[in-house]
């Protein structure tokens, strides 16, 4: 069994209004000391699989195909093994 | 640790309540019957409080097929055809969790409107918040909008209306309720019955999870260690649109006996109200409930308020094919008990069981009379008089002033964010007097609307009550509607308070006062208590939710200014007061004086003019005089129809009483000066005061005195861009 | 010439379902999202709404189900595909429009008419259309901020791929006038071939008279005339 | 200057609806060895600061005041130090 963690951001150049409207919030707020806020998806997986190889090719297949939105986004991901 | 309460103290129970429960058991309850006991016998479930005071109302009419005592009440429109509405608060949710908390009311209040075989067609909301100058308020108020809108675009249903209203009173305690209208065929009603003893009970929808246990109780000892049970509950407005297809499915082929949604105390209320309704017993066994969480006890499966959950009951010969729809619809369904004839709730956990009562106990709560006492404020606010108030210099700047006030300013920030169009039956949107809605296939059309004055319920419980009621009716009225049947929400605070008391008392009495002049049955509510923070309560806040009927709708009209040249006539009698009015609390920062008369007679007569006068396609705009008053009502018909008014007033006064006081059973309309004859026969044969005020044409509002003073002359443009932006300015 | 319309579960199938039934009379017939196999259909509609919740983004688990891989078959052979809205998304989702939606740049939902410019009134969606005319549509979204690199924005204009742009009434393409922070206030776009179209804005939601606008009725008229079907009985003529 | 990974998942016994569907959807794709998905958000933050206690602690308050919704959520993060 492996736990995938899945990073998702925005590409660079791509615009990230959230990430903008916080920041703004955030300085308003008296927090200039933050610089920039980039927002992004994190996914957690569980795949039943037991051969690490294996479930990083279903993984990159899963992520470039569904879960990551590849006209706009980037990703990352970290896969540990796990008992259960 | 302090010294140890007994779990039923613990669960809200007073000492009298677990005695009569000892005494109806011959026993002591355990811990889980104690739970049971103390939910069904909440306020929320019981109405303890409420029921002798709601008695009042009004509940039967020529139009009324179920009034209340279902999960919604359902109205007569003709060809077969019927209305299912109601109203329900999410005000506790809302405030700890503002998207949630809206979103999740938007889908529990649809769950009434299905559960009785309806479709859901439109949804409306009433909201109260605190000053948006407030950022906390603010943050609330974004959030409970974007939640229903999320849920409410989410379910295909259009949010078609509603209304909002700003005091410091709710800062603390934002108010959220939330009305779904549905429509059904007379033959396919379904009711809340758990009848036919060996019939299945099947929970159907979301798993079980621990969410939401502490929405009944703050027992929270027994709760399984590890586990912190979150107060909130979110929603998955997906499944709740396969549970309304998969449901509404069912219920058409016949296999359903009865059905209700799992809302507040979740299975428990659920299963005994359906139990109780039908005179039955029942019987649940936990173990067989699909749970989302690993290690639930029994006391946290009966009362968890995880949402989209319905409990059905059905004939054990249509288990499989029930569960095969279900399933085709990707809806988790389970047999999880069946009906019984010996009239006990029982519930087990496998083959123990874990707790036995009668329904009849459960169901039959004991009422709670509560002291009643007129508050101090009352006699002391409203025999204030306006005699040494100054009138402005200014009077253009005060109408802008007051076009910008939240209360008065247009709602659209808040309406675009919902879809009110999906559908495809939305006549008239959200930002009219009333909604408009046609029935497919038919001629006719439905109008709904909700209403509540709070500063008036404060100042005048009893006149307030009226008036929602007299303005909601008039609302529908202004579209060309006849108001068949209202729900209410009644929001107030704590009742064990004899002044709160006595207000709840005040409110309903009015009300019901207007709902019998009116002719306007009452067929289903929902009472919201306990509305405090810090010992405040809120300002005593009904809302009333009501539905009108257009036998054709391409007959209906709207309140803006439709061509230039046409006469504006004002409807009833004009005699505006100062006293709580927005104008003195926004530009005299005064909440006091009287609130305005209202003859529920001529009320009645103004509203039947109004519809006849549209009916016969004699007016071509009908507005009502509310909030600003009467200049603030023909800015509202300027806007919207992008032109202006020249306005000659025939009436002497003061000036600001005669601009922005406000007056109860006054519709303005307008008509082309051909019809003006037909028109003002009309209105003397209806023995409705008639009065003509001005001409519709140019850029500007222009409002004179009977001396020919231009007391406004105002750019419409100037009067849209505040009225328009004023509350987006805030976000 | 035979409509279908997809009933994924969240959207809002019935009222293209209804349009193209009741309003302009034509058959029409459901496909559900397992579908295998696709028969007979010219032109298939995707509706808007929120198929299975926009759960992960608008359109994606949409995307995702059996029937789309019939529908781009059906695309690659020449066969009509509109969506609408959510369908739009969808299409997105799929690659059978190039570009990605977002979050609308004031990341909320927004539900009013906007104005239109019909940029290509040669497709067999538009030819009811003049070209630069300008129209009222309502739209009715929280993820229509339309996305697509320099490149391919290029490509789009250059093949005439972009069908509506948001303009104010003079019909003006300005940025007051974008709703959502759409590229270039793009509101559709349709393929190099022309037989796949996806916009924004409801055509379905102003193709009758009783709600007070019927300029959308003129893109499902659009799809009959290109099948050579004029003035078919039970067809409503144009205003 | 300091670069913060905040990740942000729902707290215990909160549903993840969309963690579900995007499970359910995998699964009707063909990839049934995923058991569990859990979603999330995900933010990189700048902040200038020159003290790793300061930073940790202005990183903490942000989460708790804005990003994270502490009725349903649960956050972690990581803080390291980076030139610019
Ligand atoms: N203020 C009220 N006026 C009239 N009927 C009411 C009122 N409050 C509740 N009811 C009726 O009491 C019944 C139970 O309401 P409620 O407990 O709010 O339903 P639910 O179980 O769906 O929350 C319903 O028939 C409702 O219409
Ligand atoms: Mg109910």
């Amino acid at each position: 069994m492996f736990e995938a963690a899945v990073y998702v951001t925005l590409k660079k150049g791509i615009l990230d209004p959230e990430g903008k409207a916080i920041k703004n919030s955030l300085k308003s707020q008296g927090y200039d000391q933050v610089e920039e806020v980039t927002t992004g998806k994190y996914f957690l997986l569980k795949i039943k699989e037991r051969d690490r190889t294996a479930a990083e090719e279903e993984l990159r297949q899963i992520c470039e195909k569904f879960l990551v939105n590849m006209v706009l986004e980037d990703y990352s991901f970290e896969l540990r093994e796990v008992d259960r | 640790m302090s010294e140890q309460k007994p779990a039923w103290m613990e669960m809200g129970l007073s000492s009298e309540e677990y005695a009569k429960i000892c005494d109806i058991l011959g026993r002591e309850p355990n811990y889980l019957e104690t739970g049971l006991f103390a939910v069904l016998w909440s306020e929320h479930c019981s109405y303890k409080h409420s029921r002798p005071v709601l008695k009042n109302f009004p509940t039967e009419g020529k139009y009324v097929i179920q009034g209340p005592g279902e999960n919604a009440g359902v109205v007569d429109i003709g060809d077969g055809q019927a209305l299912v509405f109601k109203v329900e608060s999410h005000n506790h949710p809302s405030a700890v969790e503002p998207y949630e908390g809206a979103a999740t009311g938007v889908g529990g209040v649809a769950r009434d409107i299905f559960t009785m075989g309806a479709r859901p067609i439109a949804a409306l909301n009433s909201l109260r918040f605190g000053s948006l100058e407030d950022p906390r308020v603010r943050h609330l108020f974004s959030g409970v909008v974007e939640g229903i809108g999320g849920y409410g675009n989410r379910l295909g249903t259009p949010v078609v209306g509603g209304d909002i209203f700003f005091h410091p009173s709710y800062q603390g305690n934002p108010l959220v309720n939330a009305m779904c209208v549905g429509l059904v065929d007379h033959k396919r009603i379904v009711r809340g019955l758990a009848a036919g003893p060996g019939n299945l009970v099947v929970a159907a929808g979301a798993k079980t999870g621990r969410d939401g246990i502490h929405g009944c109780t703050f027992a929270s000892e027994e709760f399984s260690e590890e586990t912190e049970a979150p107060d909130v509950q979110r929603g998955d407005p997906f499944l709740e649109s396969l549970l309304i297809e998969a449901c509404l499915e069912l219920m058409e082929k016949g296999y359903v006996v009865g059905i209700q949604d799992m809302g507040a105390a979740g299975l428990t209320s659920s299963s005994a109200e359906m139990a109780g309704r039908a005179g039955t017993g029942i019987e649940i066994d936990v173990s067989l409930v699909p749970q989302r969480d690993e290690g639930m006890t029994p006391y946290e499966v009966m009362l968890s308020e995880s949402q989209e959950r319905m409990l059905l009951v059905i004939e054990p010969q249509h288990r499989q094919v029930v569960m095969d729809i279900f399933a085709k619809w990707g809806v988790e369904a389970a047999v999880v008990g069946r009906v019984t004839e010996d009239g006990i709730y029982r519930v087990l956990d496998g083959e123990i069981v874990v707790a036995e009562i009668p329904v009849k106990a459960l169901t039959d709560s004991p009422v709670r009379y509560p002291e009643q006492r007129e508050p101090e404020y009352y006699q002391r606010l409203r025999n204030w008089k306006p005699d040494d108030l100054p009138v402005p210099e200014d009077l253009n700047s005060v109408l802008l002033k007051l076009l910008s006030s939240p209360n008065i300013a247009s709602k659209e920030w808040v309406y675009i964010q919902y879809d009110h169009q999906v559908m495809l039956n939305t006549i008239v949107g959200p930002g009219a007097d009333a909604a408009v809605l046609r029935i497919k296939g038919t001629k006719k059309g439905i109008a709904m609307t909700t209403d509540g004055n709070p500063r008036y319920c404060y100042l005048d419980p009893s006149r307030g009550g009226a008036i929602a009621v007299a303005e909601a009716a008039r609302n529908l009225s202004c579209v060309g509607a006849e108001p068949l049947a209202l729900t209410d929400g009644l929001n107030f605070g704590n009742p064990e308070k004899p002044e709160i008391f006595w207000q709840i008392k005040q409110v309903v009495e009015g009300m019901s006062e207007a709902c019998r002049s009116l002719e306007i049955p009452v067929v289903s509510g929902n009472v919201s208590l306990y509305n405090e923070t810090k010992g405040e309560a809120i300002y005593p806040s009904p809302v009333v939710g009501m539905v009108g009927l257009l036998p054709d709708v391409k007959r209906c009209t709207t309140s803006a200014f439709k061509d230039s040249g046409d006469l504006v006539v004002l409807l009833g009698k004009f005699h505006p007061q100062l006293g709580a009015s927005e104008y003195l609390a926004v530009i005299h920062g005064l909440e006091q004086g009287e609130v305005p008369e209202i003859d529920l007679a001529e009320e009645k007569q103004v509203q039947l003019c109004c519809r006849e006068l549209i009916r016969e396609g004699k007016i071509k705009s009908a507005h009502d005089c509310a909030e600003g008053g009467l200049a603030v009502a023909i800015a509202e018909c300027c806007i919207p129809g992008q032109r202006g008014a020249t306005i000659n007033l025939p009436f002497a006064g003061r000036e600001d009483a005669l601009l922005f006081g406000e007056v109860q059973s006054c519709i303005l309309v307008t008509c082309t000066p051909r019809e003006l004859d037909s028109v003002l026969k009309t209105a003397e044969k209806a023995g409705v005061t008639a009065a003509v005020l001005g001409e519709t044409g140019g850029r500007h509002l222009i409002i004179r005195d009977r001396a020919e003073r231009a007391l406004i002359n105002q750019h419409i443009e100037e009067m849209e861009k505040v009225w328009r932006g004023s509350i987006a300015s805030y976000f | 010439m035979k409509f279908g319309v997809v009933f994924f579960p969240g959207a809002n199938a019935a009222d293209c379902f209804y349009v193209i039934d009741q309003l302009i009379g034509h058959p029409v017939s459901p496909i559900q999202p397992e579908e295998r196999e696709l028969d007979g259909f010219d032109c298939i509609v995707l509706p808007g709404g929120f198929s299975y919740g926009d759960y992960l983004r608008a359109g994606a688990l949409a995307a995702a189900t059996p029937v789309i891989e019939q529908i781009a078959d059906f695309a690659e052979q020449g066969g009509l595909v509109l969506g609408i809205g959510n369908g739009f998304q969808i299409l997105l989702n799929t690659g059978l429009l190039p570009g990605a939606m977002r979050k609308n740049e004031s990341l909320r939902f927004r539900c009013h008419d906007v104005f239109l410019r019909v940029e290509n009134s040669r497709t067999p969606f538009t030819n009811r259309y003049h070209q630069g005319e300008v129209i009222k549509y309502p739209i009715a979204h929280g993820e229509g901020n339309y996305y697509i690199d320099s490149e391919g924005l290029a490509q789009l204009e250059q093949n005439g791929q972009v069908v509506f742009r948001y303009c104010n009434e003079q019909g003006e393409v300005i940025p007051a006038a974008n709703p959502d922070g759409s590229v270039r206030n793009i509101a559709g776009i349709c393929n190099v071939k022309g037989n796949v179209l996806g916009l924004m804005p409801h055509p379905e939601r102003c193709s009758e008279e009783i709600l007070g606008n019927t300029q959308g009725l003129r893109l499902f008229l659009s799809v009959l005339d290109w099948w050579g079907i004029h003035t078919q009985e039970g067809v409503m003529t144009d205003e």
